[in-house]
């Protein structure tokens, strides 16, 4: 059985401090590195350079932003309501850290021994939500209000495909602890069980985090900034870590439940994990810079007359079938 | 065809006076036509009837020679290349037709006349300026509108 | 919004154009880190003018006759000339060309006689203020000037003796040719004057 | 806090003002959209425009027709070169001008590299607009060939002042002649890419199709011209219509289509393409030696007294030019009939009912430059 950190530190507390800090660096490491990653990426596919100044391939050119951002100065508009406005980056921080405890390490690492680490995932990441909706509404700017509307809308849409596919796979693992889960994919990942669910929960994420043809509300061209017009400094920069710790968290979720998270032929478990999580960052980045936007009703009638339904049929085919066996 | 279109504009203007330049080609149009402003929305009538767009419709400042600005419209026809143009000359306060209500080009365009020249259009939906800014007393195009010579010293630059 | 036919089109379009990008993901990118590496500039670029050097005089050929001041449709160049002794064209004292203004229109290069305006390398040339951007184009050709007023007085002497000895020419031609007249006049005297004296 | 929502026309819906513009990513310049929503729907939609407003008619008056020549490629600075040339080629008609053979053909190959060029900035920035950002730096990679060639003999990238009356300032050498025909053949090879990564991609033919779909009788209302009227089935095209220059020596067709909606305007103007590319190779095969300048072009600039007009096909559609001359050197008037300002007109009856990411696609589509709308 896994050891986990109340193991090694004894006392609840010490270990929860540990886990955070441990969760925050790897964070901050990795956003730093998938905004990089992601200049690089849409660079070389739009055959330019992308950033080459700073440090080797401009690897430390992402720090040179973060510097520059906490040395900005944090404009409050007046026209703002404050509470809402202040708090919105902190609302969509705090889940994204509380959903990374949950996610087992590799064999014999947990943070803490769960469950049900599933369901906890899923209500956090319906938190975020909240986040997003009180910086557009408390911008009291009728182009954040839109992308705040819009963001509540497309959401909650695609919440539900989502939870399907998860479910397609808890049916087939019949546990809910993301650490069962990983350890039964050990001979063959479970995206050859349930190829659909993992399209449609693939799907479903990009969407949850507001990327690629899914990101109306922060549509630049037509909203300007959506929901972080007026966010300026390290705010707007929260903002940023919060998307590429969300688009993280999605990816981690789906190569644990899909592409058997740490099992692979000879490297150690977290560098196997790691290849995956980057390689679905990669594609996720890949659809960002080859579609255009959906228009709003278009991607909501796309989640509700489309995903919705393949995704209880596809669910009812796998109770079937599992019943059959 | 134009024929039968000329006979019904004389119908509908009489006093028209037409001038063909089918000869000279520089002038660009077929044909030449001297009306007064009130006729214009009978004339714009008879070429909405015929298919005709009213491509252009713009002003001179002839008050130098004759004290009046002088409108020019141009009809012109989707397939056919076949241009009419139309001088019509505004006496000093009286206010010429619109032809917006036939023709939604013509909002725009006698829009920019008033701006350019001072010229207001009777019955025209919105008659406010389009190119210089709100609140703006000056009408830029008219002949006795101040500018420098370009080779003056105080042409503008600091 | 679309039916269910249109999925697997829908997705074979969506996956062959993620398919063009990943392409170009792996070819070499086309630009270049513009202050670090320049890319080359057209040869016939319209850059500033400046006044280019006339290979006999060893300096600019310029006799301000205030053409391309007249033809700059943005009026950008103002020049004041005068006339050194001894010389029969007039010299620029001052030829001063406001770049904030001009539009590389290249009407001042078409109206100049003497061809001495070009087109210089600067193309990035930048300021703080207006004034950074009124270039003198004589300050290249100020220690020159004094040679090429050199050469230019030599050349004029040389004209004027040219002319001298032409017209020298000229009247002992005239002389000649009188001379051959007066001549020829005997003879048809002699010869009986059937032929009306011409 | 300022009261976010008031009560627009009907009192029962609450509808509020929304200003697209000035300052605004897609708006193509410096426009304004006063939109009236509800919602995301659009009741009432407004352009204003006069920000970008420099007295191009004003200068007109005030310089003679040489000094004009600068203006001319700034009115409209995505068509430069089929501005200048075609203010040239008005002027040499009312004077009578003879131009030599070379000269003709190397306009002919200048403006339609800068319809192509032109065409691909409205290619990037819609699909910008549309949110697909790489194919936006596509078409700037396959633009930046087309400015170089024309930079290596007209000397600018952008605002050209190429034409005289009478001919060209510059020759062209085979140099030139060589690097058009590469560009040629790389840009035919390029162009099944952008078919397979947009015009054969799902979700941008959503975003386009039936969308703004222009009514028939907006052509007559509206007078517009050039792409948008070809595609509601008009087969309207001033080089075919009223031929200027020698384009009646070159076989290339007008395209046209009948659904008048975004993606039929995006279709047009990529057959557009197509087309220019075979004149533009067409006259590269056939140019003839000879002089690019008439012989005796007078020096100072008369014509003679009357209205003239002349007209050419700018890459956005039909740009005409009024010109009263007085008999002196100074023109009397020049008005210039630029096609965006009637085509962005329309939009005041086509935005009704539609979306706000629809408002950004059809804007596109229209293709619209603001400094030729305000001149």
């Amino acid at each position: 059985m896994p050891r986990d950190f109340v193991d090694i530190f004894g006392n609840p507390w010490l270990a929860a401090a540990a886990a955070i800090a441990v969760i925050m660096g790897f964070l901050s490491l990795n956003a730093l590195m998938l905004i990089w990653m992601e200049r690089k990426v849409s660079a070389r596919m739009q055959r330019r350079m992308g950033p080459t100044e700073r440090g080797p391939f401009g690897l430390l050119q992402t720090m040179f932003d973060m510097i520059k951002l906490l040395g900005k100065e944090l404009i409050t508009p007046t026209h703002v309501s404050r509470k809402l406005y202040l708090s919105a980056p902190v609302l969509m921080f705090v889940p994204i850290v509380a959903i990374c405890s949950l996610f087992p390490l590799s064999e014999n690492w947990v943070f803490h021994k769960y469950d049900i680490a599933l369901v906890l995932v899923l209500a956090f990441s319906s938190m975020s939500i909240l986040g997003i909706f009180a910086a557009g509404w408390g911008s009291n700017n009728k182009y954040s209000l839109l992308g705040a509307i819009r963001s509540i809308l497309q959401n909650i849409a695609y919440e539900v495909p989502l939870i399907l596919a998860v479910l397609a796979v808890v049916l087939v693992a019949r546990s809910l602890s993301l650490y069962e889960i990983a350890m039964e994919q050990s001979p063959i990942p479970y995206i050859l069980f349930q190829p659909l669910a993992a399209v449609i929960f693939f799907i479903a994420a990009t969407a949850e985090t507001n990327r690629a043809p899914f990101d109306i509300p922060e549509a630049e061209s037509e909203l300007i900034g959506g929901f972080h017009t007026e966010y300026s400094g390290m705010r707007f920069g929260m903002f940023f870590f919060a998307e590429y710790s969300n688009m993280v968290i999605v990816c981690a979720l789906a190569t644990i439940l899909f592409l058997g998270g740490w099992h692979g032929p000879v490297l150690p478990g977290v560098v196997w994990f790691l290849i995956k999580v980057y390689a679905l960052i990669f594609i996720m980045m890949w659809f960002r810079w080859t579609f255009p936007r959906l228009r709003f009703d278009q991607l909501l009638k796309f989640s509700w007359l489309l995903l919705v339904p393949l995704a209880v049929a596809n669910l009812l085919v796998t109770a079937l079938v599992l019943k059959l066996l | 065809m134009s024929t039968t279109l000329l006979d019904t504009l004389r119908q509908r203007v009489p006093e028209l006076k037409t001038e063909d330049n089918t000869s000279t080609p520089a002038a660009g149009c077929t044909a030449t036509h001297v009306c007064t402003t009130a006729d214009i929305p009978a004339i714009a009538e008879v070429f909405k009837q015929a298919g005709y767009c009213l491509e252009m419709l713009t002003c001179l400042d002839m008050r130098a020679d004759g004290g009046i600005f002088r409108l020019v419209y141009h009809f012109s026809r989707a397939d056919v290349p076949d241009r009419h143009r139309f001088l019509a000359d505004v006496e000093p306060g009286h206010e010429p037709p619109t032809a917006a209500l036939l023709f939604e080009s013509a909002n725009w365009y006698e829009r920019e006349v008033y701006d350019m020249y001072g010229v207001r259009f009777a019955g025209h939906p919105d008659m406010t300026r389009i190119l210089t800014e709100e609140g703006a007393d000056y009408h830029p195009l008219l002949k006795d509108f101040g500018v420098a010579h370009p080779t003056d010293e105080g042409n503008g630059n600091a | 919004m679309q039916s269910l036919l249109d999925i697997p089109r829908g997705a074979r379009s969506l996956l062959k154009g993620m398919g063009v990008t990943i392409r170009h993901f792996f070819r070499k990118p086309v630009t270049v880190e513009y202050p670090r590496k320049r890319a080359p500039v057209a040869k016939a670029h319209r850059n500033a003018i400046v006044l280019i050097e006339k290979d006999d005089i060893g300096s600019h050929n310029c006799i301000a006759c205030l053409q391309c001041e007249k033809i700059c449709p943005s009026a950008c160049i103002s020049i004041t000339g005068s006339r050194p002794d001894g010389i029969a064209f007039k010299r620029p004292d001052k030829f001063d060309v406001d770049f904030a203004l001009c539009s590389d229109c290249g009407l001042c290069l078409d109206v100049c006689p003497t061809d001495t305006l070009g087109y210089s390398e600067v193309y990035d040339a930048a300021g703080y203020s207006r004034a950074d951007s009124k270039f003198d184009l004589l300050e290249a050709w100020r220690d020159k000037e004094g040679e090429a007023l050199g050469t230019l007085r030599e050349r004029e002497r040389k004209k004027k003796e040219e002319r001298e000895a032409k017209r020298k020419a000229a009247e002992e031609a005239k002389a000649k040719a009188a001379a051959k007249e007066k001549a020829e006049g005997k003879e048809d005297d002699k010869t009986g004057n059937g032929t009306a004296a011409s | 806090m300022p009261e976010l929502i008031h009560v627009g026309r009907d009192e029962d819906r609450d509808t509020y003002y929304l200003n697209m513009g000035p300052q605004h990513p897609s708006t193509h310049g410096v426009l304004r959209l006063r939109l009236l929503l509800k919602g995301e729907e659009i009741l009432e939609a407004e352009p204003i425009v006069g920000y970008s407003h420099r007295a191009h008619e004003k200068m007109a008056e005030n310089r003679n027709y040489i000094q004009f020549l600068p203006n001319t490629s700034r009115i409209d600075y995505l068509s430069g070169m089929i501005y200048n040339i075609g203010y040239c080629q008005a002027v040499e008609r009312i004077l009578g001008l003879e131009v030599p053979e070379r000269a003709e053909y190397i306009r002919i190959i200048c403006c339609e590299l800068n319809r192509i060029s032109s065409h691909l900035l409205w290619y990037g920035t819609l699909l910008m607009d549309l949110g697909g950002f790489t194919p936006f730096l596509y078409c700037w990679d396959d633009r930046e060939n087309i400015l170089d060639i024309l930079d290596e003999v007209t000397g600018s990238r952008l605002t050209y002042c190429y034409g005289r009356f009478g001919g060209v300032t510059m020759d062209v050498n085979d140099e030139f002649l060589q690097n058009t025909l590469d560009f040629c053949k790389r840009f035919r090879e390029r162009l099944p890419e952008y078919e397979t990564l947009v015009t054969e991609n799902i979700i941008f033919q959503n975003r386009c199709k039936d969308v703004g779909v222009f009514d028939q009788e907006l052509a007559q209302d509206f007078a517009l011209t050039g792409p948008i009227l070809r595609a509601m089935g008009h087969k309207r095209d001033v080089r075919r219509d009223e031929p200027y220059g020698i384009y009646d020596k070159f076989d290339f067709d007008i395209p046209t289509l009948n659904g008048a909606d975004t993606f039929d305007r995006f279709l047009i103007r990529v057959e557009e393409m197509h087309q220019s590319l075979s004149i533009v190779e067409q006259a590269v095969s056939r140019i003839p030696d000879g002089p690019v300048m008439a012989p005796k072009v007078p020096r100072k600039i008369k014509p003679p007294k009357g209205e003239y007009y002349f007209a050419v096909e700018s890459a956005r559609g039909h740009f005409g030019m009024f010109i009263v001359s007085d008999g002196t050197e100074i023109p009397y008037r020049i008005h210039l009939r630029t096609p965006s300002f009637a085509n962005l007109s329309s939009l005041r009856s086509v935005l009704r009912g539609t979306m706000i990411a629809d408002t950004v696609a059809i804007l596109g589509s229209i293709d619209i430059v603001l400094p030729e709308i305000d001149r």
